[in-house]
């Protein structure tokens, strides 16, 4: 368990919000992140993904623990009280420590 | 009779109810918006490069003067009649100043369907209709404040899919004519109905999402998306025949002033008035306002234009 | 003369043999059934509005019978002599019983190509063709099981996506009629025939998938997949003579009859029947039947009903 | 590792039992799903998304442990004999353990 | 006149220079690139069933000859003048000895509007034209290396999309001929140049992307991706004299020539060539070549063809 | 913490490389796979999934980690220097470990 444990954020949300989301995630010092169309439902209501106003991304990023728990505490004090978006985060092996 | 494209609509808004499995896929909505918005665009564009356009900016002052009165007649409404919150109120008051695409299209074929005229500056309208209302619903929400992004709000409201495709196919129309656009016809204009048909499939498979939601905010949401337009309506055909426009043209513009945005607002206020909730605007735009205007809606404002025409046109 | 639609289903099949890169987005998959669905409705919508309805009642009986028959027929061959499993054999039963709308869009199109008449009301058949067969296949399966969810079933069948398209489109026919759908006749009326081109294109390249499936059943399957259809032409061919329809009507009764499902089908025995073998059944009516059916079966169960009527017609 | 731990539990299944799954999960005490398509093979053999009929789904539920296992207990029992289907799970931080 | 369809270009250029929301939906782009390579390929397959095939095959021996040529002409410039890696210069020059589908279309949009005669053989040429040079490519990039594995790259080149349809299209062109193909024409060859437009407007958005990447590598490149398809329309144009092409045929092959791929040579040199660079050839071709030649380009070729032809030709 | 806990390797790299990777990964041992699109930004680029040249796809593969780590080291050793690629494991645990 050594420097090639890094973490996984992932952040389900309304997919209005990505063009925003990923100008922070690079800001707040992430070299990268993978994007995937998504649907779901969750406190905030059924998001079908039927046109365009009711659609979920799924944004994953793997960066060192401190960047992920800063996007993570960035993304909640800014958007959770108005958007649909849950995060969750995990530990992931990696082969290339020095990228992320 | 009414126009079969509406049957497409309503058979959509049915088998939504009826929760039925159909839905069209994402792409294909995007597709039939795309075309509908140029071909929009481009019809007026070959209408516009017949006249002068300096005589144009004049009228266009005028619509967009509408654009942002009427966001302020529905705030108060809103608020004090309805009980919304400040930041619900401003989100549906823009919605309500704002225009609807696919009302506008509807209003096309109605009117291309009885051969009635109307000015051909009615797309360039539409823009112009489009964005005060979205500024004027933020500035109630927000008031003037430094937090508001007003580069990255006009971004979002100029650069929007929608204006971008009827600014340019408006661009497109104009350049090029009618005579040059004939190669493109069969598929831009001779498949326009057809498209709307479509289109209005895919609004009524929305549409039966937003019913659900309407029980929960009480009856003044359906009070209000049906007086509302009618309200806007009266303005919008005041505002055409004090322009000198013909019964049509004062018809259109009543009909842009009645619709109410679900596509450009919506975005817009999501990014910009976050704490707005959408499901409440969307629910009295898509829910209520769009159904009544395309259905019943536009044969009344026709009737409105014709008897204020018959009073003080002439 | 092969109809050149045949021709791309060819070009899909052998492109997806060869293994190519070819593949139509899903999306387009779906709007070209769409438009197919749709505009087969309308048309039987259009021509059915010029007759009384009650007429109809009783060949709808005797269509929901044959409905019901074919899938009686096909189980104890595939049971006791293809030696299938029961549910597997109750399955593909049903899937032989109901009707294929890709066969139905070509038959329309060969018969409009050749200008021979046929009854008006087919796409109502095909609609009452397609559930029974559903239904008898889950109870062959199941019993009369209290397990079965009857009312999901039922929403599943009544409402999944080809029988609500076909039912919207045949009400819009109805209502609307010939004139007034003029409008939207270049996108639905005039491009049928490319749209179906399309559509088989992407078929080919589905069946090119199932061919290889076929192998691991056995010949079986094959000669299932080719003698069945015969069968049921045979008896559709019987029921439309008996109903006293045009060579034409009769021709299209038995092109439904042979015809098996791959859509309608296969989704609800997943549902309702999940123990049975899905590539089993799509094997059989993808990889043979369709491809035996358009390329080869309409032709001569054309030449059926033609004998058919000079033996026992007029 | 206090309560703000929680499971995510992933499904990878047939496309055609999105409804029933979902209103199993529901049922199930989930508070929320998240879906996006997916295509893949595996032991029903290649799931190619060209059309309806073959394509896959991929579900992710956030839930508290006993809920996850309740879930892909009753999935295991329904539908894996019948089919295409796997589910796995793993540990995920949540940053509102209440929601879940 | 600039051509209606090129307008969609630039409008499609301009909103993604703007950095505005609009994109078409990938499954729209893919619908529309199947919809003019099958078109392209049918008009084709027309026109050759009406001539005996094997008078063409000395006339392919020679465009395949110009797509290994060109290639072998490109490689040095892009080493010595342009100091590029040997894998880049490799990938770049397969590139530009390939051609670019939609400068054809385009093309074909040009010659039809001013009714120039061309020869029926061009879409064959096309074909011819693609493969060569990713073949000389590969070997210019990794000698005959062992390591290449020579079946998939066959594999990859030969049932590539863009190859595949236009065969296809070809022989269903050729085995139905005009007469049966009436059936589809409102689809593939009534809505042509309109699909064109939806087309160019998905390439301008792309291209926007690709003309920021242009600054990072210098002008070399944007000096080569003007002045390379001027000498291949050179030669293009002299091969299409020597074979005794009509003016049109010899512009025609002149601006094949003249085209740089973007499609498939990309995709097999990212599997065959992976060191080389994708972004570098994609911002030559697609970012300076392709606007350059659908803009400026194309009726400069003509003039070059009328020129070779007063000088040379009859 | 018995035989049920599995890896599961998930990949994002360039669309064009799919058929080749998943020949691979059948070869070195894996049992199955699961593809999703998607966009993303990393070292190389942003990589938009506009059209076909720009896509991305997300492989997640759940195997026994001698497999997961033999595919990953392949891919690194073939793929990592010339193509968009990331990779990264994490245990999840899975129900029928026989089947991976
Ligand atoms: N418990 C959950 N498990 C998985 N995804 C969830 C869960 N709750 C919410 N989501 C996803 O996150 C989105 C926003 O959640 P919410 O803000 O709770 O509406 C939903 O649309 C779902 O896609
Ligand atoms: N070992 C695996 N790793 C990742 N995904 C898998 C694996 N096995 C199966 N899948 C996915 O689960 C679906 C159903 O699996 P199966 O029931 O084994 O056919 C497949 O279509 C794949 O998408
Ligand atoms: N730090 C990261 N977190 C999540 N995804 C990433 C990260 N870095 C790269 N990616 C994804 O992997 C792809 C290839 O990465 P790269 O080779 O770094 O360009 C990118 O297009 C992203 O989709
Ligand atoms: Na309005
Ligand atoms: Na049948
Ligand atoms: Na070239």
């Amino acid at each position: 368990m050594s420097d090639n444990i890094k973490k996984l954020l992932t952040i389900v949300t309304e997919a209005a919000l990505e063009n925003i989301l990923i100008k922070d995630i690079e800001r707040l010092g992430a070299q990268g992140y993978t994007i995937t169309d998504a649907r779901g439902k969750g406190g905030r209501g059924s998001r079908s993904a039927a046109w365009d106003a009711s659609g979920n991304i799924r944004i994953e990023v793997v960066s060192d623990a401190a960047i992920a728990s800063q996007i993570a505490s960035h993304l909640k004090e800014t958007y959770y009280d108005n958007y649909a978006m849950i995060l969750f985060m995990s530990d992931v092996e990696v082969i290339r420590p020095g990228k992320f | 009779m009414i126009d079969p494209v509406i049957l497409f609509f309503i058979f959509g808004l049915s088998a939504g109810l009826l929760r039925s499995e159909l839905r069209l896929p994402p792409a294909i909505y995007d597709l039939v918006s795309i075309m509908l918005l140029l071909t929009i665009g481009m019809k007026g564009g070959i209408e516009l490069a017949k006249q002068p356009f300096l005589e144009l900016l004049p009228q266009m002052l005028v619509v967009i003067a509408l654009g942002i009165v009427l966001p302020l007649i529905a705030f108060p409404l809103l608020r004090y009649l309805g009980r919304f919150s400040r930041v619900d109120a401003a989100s549906i008051a823009a919605h309500y100043g704002s225009v609807s695409m696919g009302t506008f299209a509807v209003a096309v074929a109605y009117m291309s369907a009885r051969g009635i005229y109307y000015e051909e500056q009615m797309p360039l309208f539409v823009v112009m209709l489009e964005i005060p209302a979205i500024l004027v619903g933020i500035v109630i929400a927000k008031g003037f404040s430094k937090q508001t992004n007003w580069a990255q709000v006009g971004h979002e409201v100029l650069l929007g899919k929608s204006i971008i495709l009827m600014i340019g196919g408006l661009l497109i129309g104009w350049i090029a004519g009618e005579e040059q656009l004939a190669s493109i016809k069969p598929l831009f204009f001779d498949l326009f109905k057809g498209i709307l048909a479509l289109f209005l499939l895919e609004m009524g498979l929305i549409t039966s999402k937003h019913v659900g939601s309407l029980k929960k905010y009480g009856p003044f949401l359906i009070v209000f998306g049906i007086s509302m337009p009618m309200l806007s309506a009266v303005l919008g055909a005041s505002t055409g025949c004090l322009l000198g426009f013909s019964v049509g043209g004062t018809a259109m513009l009543a009909i842009l002033a009645a619709s109410a945005s679900y596509i450009a607002v919506p975005a817009a206020m999501r990014i910009s008035v976050p704490e707005a909730n959408p499901t409440l605007s969307l629910a009295a735009s898509l829910g209520i306002t769009f159904p009544f205007n395309v259905v019943i809606g536009i044969p009344i404002y026709y009737a409105m234009a014709e008897y204020i025409h018959a009073f003080f046109g002439a």
